[in-house]
């Protein structure tokens, strides 16, 4: 069942101390910067938190690090030219880092919605980032193990949902939101639209409304 | 205070339940809202007794969440069909995908439930319902193992007895296994069981007694408590 | 480069004895009737078919069984109240059968088209269809390994395409054929539409072109 | 009959390339129709050599095919950015992907062509892009492991020579790593490589010498051979 919840702050609540939290967007396009807003609010600490870069300026997700919620990021590229929060929380020793490649920390991802308990892939052998991960020969390639990442919740936008949860994205906003949303146990999604069932093409919904928990409609 | 009573309820004065009557019983126990993939056969006809406003959305692995009644005459689609191959409809608020993310809905523990018809099932759970096992017998197991690992809960749909006598809940499955200790509630024609931990609790009888089950099953059956305020 | 064929015989051209062919469709929903029948004319034997079923009634799967092409089948449901062609041909000791859960059948084709070297599922455990594979316990569950399904060819069905190869499907026949896309080196699509690029939404395109190796129209 | 000639074409008439024209050798090789993906930096360039009738289709990790040149002004779209970040447009017969998605494509094997810039590549075709390896660096790798890994060739695109002098082009890699043997082509702004199993064959040089190459570069090089009929 998908809430459709009046506020982001109702959207947000219930998020515990120690929580692990997917937070969606590619830099900043799919952010969901209300929700993190709000997350602010409701003010949780000690998160881990999942996501491809580790903010931008001082705005969402970098904002979030720089209210000292956050005590461990995994993501692919926390080193940017506007990362100043997250380089300077790393560099005082303030928040501990998980690199791991863009295309494994979609497929653990990915692998935590679909039940998959590791796989193995070529990404990373011979590196720095598979020291330590068992690796496997299968057909006279080298493989490392990798395993699921799955969360708590996952906080996501999306360009319009249906009431039953369903969702299209827009261009490359898609990026990790429709992965993050399977791998999480409450998925909470912002949205510019909300419509009845039956408005979204039944052949391009792209996540369906069953890895949907919670939905609010933020201004645009 | 509370008082403990037994919460068994013995329909002695009828006998046992129609299949049509298994189905509005199972879909009574369907939570408001659920999303539920109802097995190929038997377990199907469930969906017959779902109304409207109980907000079930039906799954099938072959692609499809929000499934809706069977198709007939012109609204026939070959193109649309359910996981038993037969023509269905679509709901507003349908939505198709590929098989790849149809069976990661489902072994990713994303539906709440399933419904699924059994050769056998066993006192911890254990389920028997895609092989005989017979020499000759040709092995088709579809979406069955995926199924009953994957949903939150396995709701199982059969007659107690087969046609000779035998009953179907065993204290270990002959039949080749589906899954191990998958199996939450079993939905037959003379009673319903809870499978909690080791235990087997009967809920619900018709046409015949607890005490009369009991003997005609080779498996510890026990009364669940209710308690009352 | 997607090449679009004038012709299924065309389309169909070069597929080598002791292949390996994904057929799409789940029952007649989905299935490249056409190119089938193509192949059937084309010849190429002792093949491998990857297909949820074992072919229905007489024609499609079924003929090409009945001709006598096929030495192996890898299916999740061969038996089926029509799949008499099947079970003469099984009975007879002339065809080899590999049962596998239709959810491993499709998560390992896509694990051939998405370099993953094998994963874990917990699909199958206990049951005949995981003897002699190796299971794992990862986090106090008992997983079994799973390898890929890679092939030389995929044949399947879509309803439109444009000329790179873009696809959309129609409903439940969309089920196997985006999964065999990205796990054939050659996908052969037969579809009832080819548009120009830029008629498909980019937003609900189902197959990208790259996985689109030829296609032929074939009047619906 | 057929006669064995060198390949190696020496442009010592004039200096190195710079950045521009090096992106212009580099898309000169790209075949028509591949699908390719360019690393963010240098390698976006390439892109601006690309002609529309090279039918060359461009990737995006962050979950596009079809990607068009950058966007200005009123077509500056936050939605729509490369995975550089930077504002894209997009072509007739583009398609979006999620991540896990987009990240399969790559993984799988199905682009034809990456381009990456490096700090380091070794004679063997290791590839070394993503770490300085400084103690005081803050990793970052974006996507750089699974294009290596995954692309069917990787083309590099970097300066020859560290701005002290020390050549990028090493018998083994002193930056961490990247990928193992991934590396098939090397443009420089004063030669191009090709690494073919353990030999390093130089195809052209601009404003160096072959031999001067040789003595400023620590790893054997070869010049290819050519059939002539």
């Amino acid at each position: 069942m998908t809430l459709l919840c009046t506020s982001a702050d109702e959207a947000v609540s219930g998020i515990a101390d120690g929580s692990t939290v997917l937070v969606g967007g590619f830099g900043t396009a799919g952010m969901p910067f209300d929700l993190i807003d709000a997350l602010i609010r409701q003010g949780a600490r000690n998160l881990t938190v999942v996501s491809n870069n580790a903010g931008n300026a001082d705005t969402g997700l970098a904002a979030l690090l720089a209210a000292g919620q956050v005590s461990k990021i995994v993501c692919s590229f926390p080193r940017q030219t506007d990362s100043w929060v997250f380089d300077e929380l790393y560099r005082g020793g303030k928040i501990e880092l998980e690199v791991a490649p863009q295309g494994n920390l979609a497929e653990r991802m990915r692998a935590a919605g679909a039940g998959i308990g590791g796989f193995y892939t070529r990404t990373g052998v011979g590196t720095l980032l598979a020291e330590g991960k068992e690796t496997r020969e299968i057909d006279g390639r080298t493989y490392v193990l990798e395993l699921p990442i799955a969360a708590d919740v996952a906080l996501i936008s999306a360009h319009t949902a249906d009431t039953l949860g369903n969702l299209v994205y827009r261009k490359t906003a898609r990026n990790f939101a429709p992965v993050m949303a399977t791998a999480a146990a409450t998925t909470v999604v912002q949205v510019r639209h909300v419509v009845e069932p039956g408005a979204l093409d039944p052949e391009a919904v792209v996540t369906p409304g069953i890895y949907v928990d919670r939905i609010v409609r933020v201004p645009s | 205070m509370s008082v403990v009573s037994p919460s068994i309820v013995e329909h002695t004065d009828r006998g046992p339940l129609g299949r049509d009557e298994m189905a509005r019983v199972l879909a009574g126990d369907i939570p408001p809202g659920a999303y539920v993939n109802l097995g190929i056969g038997q377990p199907t006809t469930v969906a017959d007794h779902l109304p409207p406003e109980s907000g079930v959305i039906l799954h099938t692995e072959n692609g499809m969440l929000g499934m809706g009644p069977a198709a007939t005459g012109g609204a026939i689609d070959p193109d649309l069909i359910n996981a038993g191959k037969f023509p269905v409809t679509e709901l507003p608020g349908a939505s198709y995908f590929h098989h790849a993310d149809s069976f990661a809905m489902m072994r990713g523990g994303h539906l709440d439930l399933c419904v699924l018809g059994a050769y056998q099932v066993s006192a911890s759970g254990d389920l028997a319902n895609w092989h005989t096992g017979e020499p000759d017998a040709i092995p088709a197991v579809g979406g069955a193992m995926d199924l009953a690992v994957g949903a939150k809960q396995v709701f199982v749909m059969m007659s107690l007895f087969t046609r000779t006598g035998e009953p179907k809940l065993v204290k270990e499955c002959t039949y080749p296994l589906t899954a191990l200790r998958c199996v939450d509630r079993i939905y037959t024609d003379v009673a319903t069981f809870e499978i909690t931990g080791n235990q087997v609790v009967v809920r619900e009888t018709w046409g015949i007694s607890f005490s009369e089950l009991c003997s005609r099953v080779d498996v510890p059956l026990e009364v669940g408590e209710r308690h009352v305020h």
